[in-house]
């Protein structure tokens, strides 16, 4: 799967560089001076924690935003982007970490929103559709151009960025986490697009939380840490533990799986089956036993059904059939508050959408789900409230300055970490958490797993969801594969990534 | 959007807290200090109490507004609510005639109050059915509601107004004129319904797992929802409320003028909405609080008043009146709203 | 003799030309009078009104000259005039309460509308379908108005009232429902009109359907523009209201009050004649609401 | 939200696109075959033109209110702004005194009619300012400027209604009339004004990069702006845009009833808001199309006329309005809004 660098390619031409550059949000100081070269023709790679700064440093190459200090260098001489439009007529390019597309829009006018075609009479939409039948057709997808955004997939939406910053045809183009909704074959295809570009001369910045992934792309790789560079080097002097090393000083694992005793079933799922608004099953006639101190991993592809599976346990969609079962007790037709109070909390997908309220402070965030373990009579005591929200930080080692933080403040694996937090708050017997990794950084990853596996330690039941295979391998005793809303696989914690890969349908190739 | 309380603070009341509740608090003395040069009529006693029992229709009205606001929602209704739970209460005052029995009950004033807040919680409540079931967006329904609620309180009336509300003692049911005339140490009781009505908010807000699930919902409903917390129940109880004060803004407004008319209250939804935003509360939900809103209605109130205690012609007291909405509002933003990340 | 203290004057809508020359003629003489003197307008709501009335309170106003909104409405702001002390002269509307205000000069509206409906008569014929404009519900004036015109028209078999709608004494609604109205009932004749400003949105709207000569429409007020209307022969007549003469006379009362303790009046209500404006004598009109006798 | 056309797709008109626009088309047809129904008069060519040109009036204010709403914002002041427009354009028609030059100017009467475009496409302007660069939120801002707005006409005409637009002969500014009055192929010009706004705001919408940039940034705007659409010019434009169509429709209605007054056009905002609602737009933002605020304007429209035609009191016309709106809204929700995830 990986290439070999060619030769002396470090010396080749810096073509966009950073010099000294600095960024600060008030008090908050996101970068403190850093320098950055990216080379043509090659795949610079960033790595660093949450909130090191990655992110900031690419809006400010592609002149999202403007740096506080220091220089933007291109090709050797000092530039200054009022916005990314001034960025992009000089060639350069991005891929957004959040989704940025209007989901009221087609891909179509998303690709070219901004920058429309123009003919005579109007926006050429005929030219622009064709060309968007192309970008599809090399990035191997089956998108229809006039599709809706709303109705594709976290990962379709996901490809739909990638062909929107490919249809520019720029000689520099970043991408800040372009495959973290996107599937291993995807993925493939994203590399291949990538290895064809560098070849023809264009340069590559990439950053992703997926390290072993990013090393097969990259050419150089770039640390970050606290705002500051820490390491950089060339790919044939760098391994994955230099990279975790660089990163975070020391030497993270994710865990193995802990010894508790496994008691009784704390959930059981029997023959569900959920549809989607048209009537189609997603997940489909599905049965599992969960018992009292196991932990287990769910691992499928994009649209396997995993988040249908667990929302539906938690309740907040609606089964056509099948029993879920809580201790002993039938809960389909209990609301979501009742399920949490006896003891099924889910930790959702998306922490932005689903988890967090960004209105209200950490603690509030924290305090949210377990009102009712300090209310006393009509009040809640603020004392009571104050000691569960100090313990809760103090378990999930969320890094923050108090309880009253705003909770947009705290980066992103700490948010989740919040998220956690709140539910484990409510003393649950069973935890599902939906792809509890995704988009936070590898010091963070050990660390959520280390406080489900200490759960598990103490009888609680932990489920919870994957597209990464690495993960399904530390902490779970049990692994089930789901493809097409069935398990087509269960395996226990001695398996291999080959035949994961194989029973969720994932082509292993490369 | 905003620096003002955005969620249940410990509680306490400081000036470094009102002074963080900003630009209304400002507004409002700044307001009171140049009508008081003005006129040697307007910081007196007596004139404070006038118009804050003038206030009290439009706070009363806006306290309920609050909670849907928190709740990311509007409420364009209580105008038309108002008018009708005035005239039913006015219809009641006049006697319930039952055909069928051939006689005329007159409910004494204790009974006609709880059905007259009762109808405006039930039409409120008719909001949050159609916004929280039926998908309605908030803007939408409560429009209809209030075009359906303004026909209703003309049709009962046939247009006209009651008049007759003070009861008769041989009835036994006097009295429906204390709301509006009586006073209790010297304040109006208007006022100590409004109080009533404020502190009781600022407690739910503050201090009930109901206040917490109320900005909760209003800053991210679904994960609100993934939380626990009954969003929809959280809804219907905002608008329900809204109603309720609404019914009991209509029976002070009655209570003041003895007579209840269907054209009562018209627009006056768009002060209520003003109070709120004025007071600091983010019409996108979940960031607000009761004494922003107070100050927020305070200093719509007192300007008016005072526009017209010097003697300014009504049409510039309009102009100023949508000058100080707008001007209360910029400062906010252009003190909190540039640079920072948007919500 | 020069006069101290400030006199309240409340008017309902300056935005119709009747009531802006009622509360300008009440200024000028109250300032003639020597007194100080403020416009205020309700605008038909009776909680703005009550807030107007508190301000005159605590203006330590020395007379109220009031145009009240409502005829019910209006008795608790009355009231608490009058039990601050304040003497309470209304004009133009009535309240339904006799004791309260020192005085009540209002025109004769029965009076008005059956001279109105007599000239209506005379210049549409006896026979043939109408329509009626219908004013504000909420002011006594607009129900008086029309059973004055019907007690008239009543008398002629053959005529028809095919329709009647409330136009809020509005120019633009006024327009709107005509267009209506006429759709509905192609063959009208005639239209009579409870106010001005509706008869001249009536008129906009037949001069647009070009039904202007077969359509006759009779005004009420004697605003400006219907006396233009009248000149221009687009209008029959109009119902001058003298409403520049009670609201001078409202602040003549209320100086002889103040000074002398009593109006000089014997009733409380006082009705003013109304005047019909025709195209005989339309010329007389000096300046608003004024006919030269 | 909807299942209307969400953005420029290919144009031609089809059955099928119709019967897509749903329940504002269905209502449409219901209520002319009731109308039709229940009297002789109502379907008739003439009755159906001079409907028309009732609704030419709110359908200009909707289609300005649709770019406002498509972009996520709400535009309360256009009411006042057609009422200034017309006093300005009365004004002008009345000549413009010019004090140092001791000549009255009289503008003929086609730079009348640009001059008071001009000045509603300025106050429009003026709120897109507060919006877009000091992030008043929408309501509040126009909310602000609907008070000025109104409060300054007044002022202008102390209040009084200007009678004479007709111009005269010698000062060559005659015409004024032409908009309301006149007839092309029959039909009336106000209805040819709206065709010709509603034609070019379609083709804006669907054919032009314009258009495209605001339904990206109505549906959402952070994402619009980072691929370099310039949502603020953009911001501005639906503003300036809707408050010179403002100034369009107080033309019109000025020409139809030949006077202009300060007090024209209240509460119209919120009919026209009803119009874009009833029509499929959804409030957040980003969806709705020319074609259903069409239909939603002719449902309001049709609707009154027609309960008037019946004679159904004006009480009765208030409750129906409202229930209308609020039921062609929940015919969309129930039909598409249920089962569906939400976004
Ligand atoms: N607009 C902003 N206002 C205030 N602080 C900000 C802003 N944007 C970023 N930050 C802060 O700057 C720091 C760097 O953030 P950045 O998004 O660059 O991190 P990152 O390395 O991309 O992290 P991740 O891996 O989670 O994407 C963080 O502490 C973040 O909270
Ligand atoms: N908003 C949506 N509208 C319609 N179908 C959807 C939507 N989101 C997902 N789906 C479909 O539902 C199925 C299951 O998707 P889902 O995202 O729940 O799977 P998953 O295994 O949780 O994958 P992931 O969470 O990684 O995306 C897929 O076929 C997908 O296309
Ligand atoms: O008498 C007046 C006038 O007719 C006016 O036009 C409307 O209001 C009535 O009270
Ligand atoms: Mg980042
Ligand atoms: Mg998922």
């Amino acid at each position: 799967m990986s290439r070999q660098t060619q030769g002396g390619s470090d010396a080749r031409e810096v073509v966009l560089a950073a010099r000294n550059v600095a960024k600060s949000y008030g008090s908050v100081h996101a970068l403190k001076g850093v320098n950055f070269d990216i080379h043509r023709g090659q795949v610079t790679t960033l790595f660093g924690e949450n909130g090191a700064g990655k992110s900031t440093l690419m809006k400010i190459l592609s002149g999202v935003i403007q740096p506080t200090s220091g220089q933007i260098v291109l090709d050797g001489r000092p530039v200054v982007f009022a916005n990314a439009n001034e960025a992009r007529d000089r060639g350069i390019s991005i891929i957004h970490q959040e989704l940025s597309l209007a989901p009221n829009l087609s891909v179509r006018d998303n690709i070219f929103m901004g920058r429309e075609l123009r003919g005579p009479m109007g926006v050429d939409f005929a030219e622009e559709e064709r060309q968007v039948r192309a970008l599809m057709e090399e990035l191997e997808e089956e998108i229809d151009p006039l599709t809706p955004v709303e109705e594709l997939r976290l990962g379709q939406q996901q490809i739909v960025e990638i062909a929107r910053a490919l249809s520019v045809d720029s000689r520099i183009l970043i991408m800040d986490e372009p495959t973290s909704a996107l599937s291993a074959s995807e993925v493939e295809v994203l590399f291949k697009v990538i290895r064809d570009l560098t070849a023809k001369g264009v340069s590559i910045v990439y950053i992703s939380h997926h390290l072993e992934e990013a090393l097969t792309i990259t050419d150089h790789a770039v640390v970050l840490r606290d705002g500051t560079m820490t390491a950089y080097a060339p790919r044939a002097d760098i391994d994955l533990d230099w990279i975790v090393r660089n990163m975070v000083g020391e030497n993270y694992d994710l865990g193995s799986p802990p010894d508790s005793d496994k008691r009784g079933v704390a959930l059981s799922i029997r023959n569900l089956s959920v549809p989607d608004a048209t009537g189609k099953d997603l997940v489909r006639d599905l049965s599992l036993d969960l018992r009292a101190g196991e932990i287990v991993c769910i691992y499928g592809l994009m649209g396997a059904g995993r988040t249908e599976l667990l929302e539906t346990c938690a309740g907040r969609l609606r089964a056509s059939g099948g029993e879920i079962v809580l201790e002993g007790q039938e809960i389909s037709h209990l609301s979501i508050a009742e399920r949490i109070a006896r003891g099924l909390a889910l930790v959702p997908e998306d922490r932005q959408r689903d988890g967090l309220v960004q209105t209200m402070s950490v603690g509030q965030n924290l305090s949210l789900a377990s009102i009712r373990n300090f209310t006393r009579g009509l009040f809640t005591s603020s004392r009571a409230e104050r000691t569960l929200i100090e313990d809760s930080i103090r378990s999930v080692t969320v890094k923050t300055s108090g309880g009253g933080a705003p909770i947009g403040s705290l980066s992103g694996g700490n948010q989740q970490k919040v998220v956690i937090g709140k539910m484990l708050a409510t003393r649950p017997k069973v935890i599902m958490l939906d792809e509890p990794s995704r988009g936070i950084d590898i010091g963070a990853k050990a660390e959520v797993f280390r406080l489900l596996a200490e759960g598990a330690r103490q009888g609680l039941a932990v489920l919870y969801s994957t597209s990464e295979v690495s993960e399904c391998l530390s902490i779970a005793h049990r692994i089930i594969v789901m493809h097409k809303g069935r398990i087509s696989a269960e395996f226990d914690s001695t398996v291999t990534k080959e035949k994961i890969m194989a029973a969720s349908g994932e082509s292993v190739a490369a | 959007m905003s620096a003002t309380t955005t969620a249940p603070k410990q509680d306490g009341f400081s000036i470094g807290r009102l002074l963080l509740e900003g630009r209304a608090f400002f507004a409002l003395i700044a307001i009171i200090a140049v009508f008081s040069f003005l006129s040697p009529n307007y910081f007196t006693v007596s004139n404070f109490l006038i118009m804050s029992s003038q206030v009290a229709i439009y706070g009363i009205l806006s306290v309920g507004m609050l909670l849907v606001i928190l709740n990311g929602g509007i409420d364009l209704s209580v105008g038309s609510i108002l008018a009708l739970c005035g005239v039913c209460a006015g219809a009641m005052m006049q006697g319930i005639t039952l055909d069928w029995a051939g006689v005329i009950l007159y409910p004494p004033v204790w009974a006609v109050v709880v059905l007259t807040v009762a109808v405006g919680a039930l039409v409120g409540a008719l909001n949050g059915v159609l916004i929280a079931f039926f998908k309605v967006p908030p803007f939408v329904a409560t429009l209809g509601v209030m075009y359906v609620a303004r026909g209703v309180a003309l049709l009962m009336t046939n247009g006209l107004t009651y008049n007759n509300l003070r009861g008769q003692e041989a009835l036994g049911n006097t009295g429906f004129n204390w709301l509006g005339f009586n006073r209790l140490w010297g304040i109006p009781i208007s006022v100590i319904v409004l109080a009533v009505v404020a502190v009781l908010a600022g407690l739910m807000l503050s201090r009930s797992a109901f206040g917490r699930w109320l900005y909760a919902s209003g800053g991210n409903e679904r994960a609100a929802e993934l939380s626990g917390v009954p969003t929809r129940l959280v809804k219907i109880t905002v608008y329900t409320v809204s109603g309720a004060l609404a019914a009991v803004a209509g029976l002070v407004l009655a209570s003041q003028l003895t007579s209840a008319g269907p054209t009562a209250g018209t627009t006056y939804e768009l002060t209520a909405i003003a109070a709120v935003v004025i007071g600091g509360a983010a019409l996108t939900g979940g960031r607000g609080g009761v004494r922003g809103t107070m100050l927020g209605a305070f200093v719509i109130g007192f300007l008016s008043a005072g526009l017209v205690i010097i003697g300014v012609s009504s049409y510039w007291q309009t102009v100023f009146t949508g000058a100080v909405i707008v001007l209360a509002v910029l400062m906010n933003s252009i003190q909190y709203g540039r640079g920072g990340r948007k919500s | 003799a020069s006069a101290e203290g400030l006199i309240t004057i409340i008017v309902n809508d300056p935005a119709n030309p009747y009531w802006f020359t009622e509360g300008e003629v009440a200024k000028r003489t109250a300032e003639e009078l020597g007194y100080t003197a403020n416009v205020a307008a309700h605008r038909g709501d009776t909680n703005t009104e009550s807030t107007l009335v508190d301000t005159a309170i605590t203006n330590q106003s020395v007379a109220l000259i009031l145009d009240p909104a409502n005829a019910d409405g209006s008795v608790g702001a009355v009231q608490k005039a009058v039990d601050a002390g304040i003497p309470v002269f209304l004009v133009n509307a009535e309240i339904n309460q006799e004791g309260l205000a020192k005085a009540q000069l209002v025109s004769n509206n029965a009076q008005g509308a059956a001279l109105g409906a007599q000239a209506w008569v005379e210049a549409v014929g006896d026979a043939g379908n109408y329509v009626e404009l219908f004013g504000a519900p909420s002011d006594n004036n607009a129900q008086t108005r029309s059973n004055g015109f019907e007690t008239v028209l009543t008398q002629y078999p053959d005529l028809v009232k095919v329709g009647q709608e409330v136009a809020n004494w509005d120019r633009t609604q006024g327009y709107q429902k005509m267009q209506s109205l006429l759709q509905a009932n192609p063959d009208i004749i005639g239209v009579i009109s409870g106010n001005d400003e509706m008869a001249l949105g009536a008129i906009a709207a037949l001069k647009e359907a070009g039904k202007l000569e077969q359509v006759k429409v009779g005004g009420f007020d004697g605003s400006p523009d219907a006396v233009a209307a009248v000149k221009a022969g687009e209008m029959q007549y109009t119902v001058l209201q003298p409403v520049a003469v009670f609201a001078e006379e409202a602040v003549r009362q209320a100086d002889n009050f103040i000074k002398n303790g009593s109006t000089g009046v014997d009733t409380e209500k006082q009705l003013f004649d109304c005047i019909l404006i025709n195209a005989d004598n339309v010329d007389q009109m000096t300046e608003p609401f004024t006919l030269a006798q």
